[in-house]
């Protein structure tokens, strides 16, 4: 047995334990808390599998803001009655529906041949040069898939809107507002989440990294200075200026799939020599309204706007 | 070699982070819980780090970063909540 | 194995031998601020001594600096978090068991 | 081959244990947090297939179509949370789930 082996087995338990334990636990706290760290714990699966960009969106996406969500929602949600028992009949068909889905997945990978396999790897790498970036991913959501990732942004913005029209957000939960530790905290926190946002794009084009990754972590330093009840902190107001950086990748998105509707007569394809411009650009826009689309999505409803601010 | 030795290492540390995981499954209180899923957050750093070495891509350190800086807003945003809601528990009962 | 990928193993070693210290600790100590307590052993030396062994590994400097930029990140991190948990547990009701 | 096998085999399990409270659960946050395994399952047998062996290209369009799942995910559960704080705000009981 291998060393690699050894791990992975022991990453393959602990994932499974975990999972269990979050989904089939009595207590809410238990589930929310556990369901945080398989977040984490994923992520590593992610590294194991090769993946390194989808394990920086899982550490950054599913571990740390997937967990704000839920931690702030827990409060707006009454706490569970004890679970009363369904009639033993759905219970018995829910768990013969779970093992024959598991049953038929089984079946088809097992009697899958692994060793012929479809894959687009070879396709990828054979037209990487013309995509103006060297990462494989990056080149895949933004230059030969863009449509897929425009189409996603805009999923973005119909959540940020459906969610404002739910309401108004309530309380947003705060550091104890005079102590002193907090700005210990924030004050070399915030440009590092800045500086670490900014590396993780600048690092997409040729390294695992992205706009997503960037601002998933760009939205971990708005949500700190959020929580730490800083006056003028962004996401507390409905502003002009909120509104606009959330909507600033799609208009980007949809201003250059015009353009080269026009100039290339097919949408999205960027022509060779500007392509690592545009990527660049579209990735900026997508890094700033990914952030602020996490931020107001943790709010949870709409911002009081700028009127009644007192 | 370099890398086998940091894959037990690895295999090891997760043994113990699924130890650390009883404190966050077992409570009693939030705070305990809490705790555990910041011992889980750094051995997922320590974890990064070392499956970078085991398999020979440095490029895996970059997300030992992303987990050592969201590690704060996390539990910032716990804090935050856990203070909300006992505060609310006061304003009702009084 | 050179002096470095030595050095680096008994770096690792050490490392995983205060994950098991701060493990156990979170486990078998009574109460949130002695749980606390065990935790910044890990979060401080077990990370510490892991991200030096790794930093012998780097290929160059800048490698080398990010992974002690980790290091600082973290007990950054879990010195004020630490100490903030440990307050709200202090004053509110949430030592009591829900 | 084998290490394929067995993370897509994971994720399946993942997948066929968060069904029993998707379905069932009366706390509408638990249906939520197995919505979210649930596409983790998903993930996981996605990435598993585009896995070629150690050192060997993955391939980065399974990578890519995860990324966009995990980010569309967390829209969805942020729109998910939000609904159900409007319905017990609006006064819903949880019997009635």
């Amino acid at each position: 047995m291998t060393p690699l082996v050894l791990l992975d087995l022991v990453l393959g338990a602990v994932v499974l334990g975990l999972v269990a334990a979050t989904l089939w636990s009595g207590s809410r706290a238990r589930m929310t808390m556990l369901f945080i760290g398989f977040g984490g714990v994923v992520a590593l699966v992610w590294m194991r599998l090769g993946a390194p960009d989808v394990a920086l969106a899982e550490a950054a996406v599913g571990a740390a803001l997937t967990g704000a969500l839920i931690l702030r929602a827990q409060g707006s949600v009454p706490a569970p009655l004890p679970e009363r028992s369904r009639p033993w009949i759905i219970r018995g068909l829910v768990a013969g529906l779970s093992v024959a889905v598991f049953g038929a997945l089984a079946w088809a990978l097992i009697s899958l041949d692994w060793k012929a396999r479809p894959g687009l790897e070879r396709v990828v790498e054979a037209r990487l040069p013309e995509s103006g970036v060297t990462n494989p991913v990056t080149a895949v959501l933004l230059n030969f898939r863009a449509y897929d990732t425009l189409l996603e942004m805009a999923v973005l913005l119909i959540a940020t809107a459906a969610v404002w029209c739910l309401g108004r957000s309530s309380e947003t939960p705060q550091l104890p507002p005079d102590d002193p530790l907090n700005l210990a905290l924030l004050r070399p926190l915030v440009p590092l989440l800045c500086i670490v946002a900014g590396y993780l794009l600048w690092l997409g084009a040729f390294a695992p990294g992205g706009a997503f990754q960037a601002g998933a972590v760009l939205s971990g330093a708005l949500l700190l200075l959020l929580v730490a009840g800083l006056p003028r902190a962004p996401g507390q107001m409905d502003t002009l200026r909120l509104r606009a950086t959330i909507a600033a990748a799609l208009l980007v998105f949809l201003g250059v799939a015009a353009a080269t509707a026009m100039s290339e007569a097919t949408l999205l394809q960027y022509p060779p020599h500007r392509a690592k411009d545009l990527i660049l650009v579209i990735e900026a826009a997508l890094t700033l309204s990914v952030a602020y689309t996490f931020l107001v999505l943790f709010q949870g409803g709409r911002p009081p706007p700028r009127e009644v601010r007192a | 070699m370099m890398s086998m030795v940091a894959t037990i290492f690895a295999a090891f540390l997760m043994l113990v982070t699924a130890v650390a995981l009883m404190r966050v499954a077992c409570g009693p209180t939030t705070a305990d819980r809490m705790l555990g899923l910041q011992l889980l957050g750094t051995s997922l750093t320590a974890l990064a780090l070392l499956l970078g070495v085991a398999l020979d891509r440095p490029r895996l350190w970059d997300i030992a970063l992303v987990f050592a800086v969201l590690a704060s807003p996390t539990a910032a945003v716990f804090i935050a909540s856990m203070r909300l809601r006992t505060r609310s528990t006061e304003s009702d009962s009084a | 194995m050179n002096w470095a990928e030595i050095l680096a193993t008994s770096l690792f070693a050490a490392g995983c031998f205060f994950f098991v210290g701060g493990a156990a600790g979170l486990l078998r100590f009574p109460d949130v601020l002695t749980r606390l307590h065990a935790l910044t052993k890990a979060d401080n030396l077990g990370l510490g001594l892991i991200a030096l062994g790794a930093a012998t590994l780097a290929d160059n400097a800048w490698g080398g600096l990010k992974v002690l930029l980790i290091w600082l990140v973290v007990m950054l991190t879990s010195a004020t978090c630490g100490y903030l948990l440990a307050d709200q547990a202090h004053t509110s009701d949430l030592e009591k068991p829900k | 081959m084998t290490v394929s096998l067995g993370y897509a085999l994971l994720g399946a399990a993942i997948l066929a244990l968060s069904i029993y409270p998707l379905v069932l659960a009366r706390d509408l946050l638990r249906r939520i947090v197995a919505a979210n395994a649930f596409g983790t399952g998903i993930f996981l047998i996605l990435v598993a297939l585009g896995f070629r062996g150690e050192g060997a290209t993955p391939d980065p369009t399974t990578h890519g179509l995860v990324l966009t799942g995990i980010i569309v995910a967390v829209s969805a559960t942020g729109l998910a949370l939000a609904l159900v704080a409007r319905m017990h705000a609006a006064g819903a009981r949880l019997e009635d789930v």
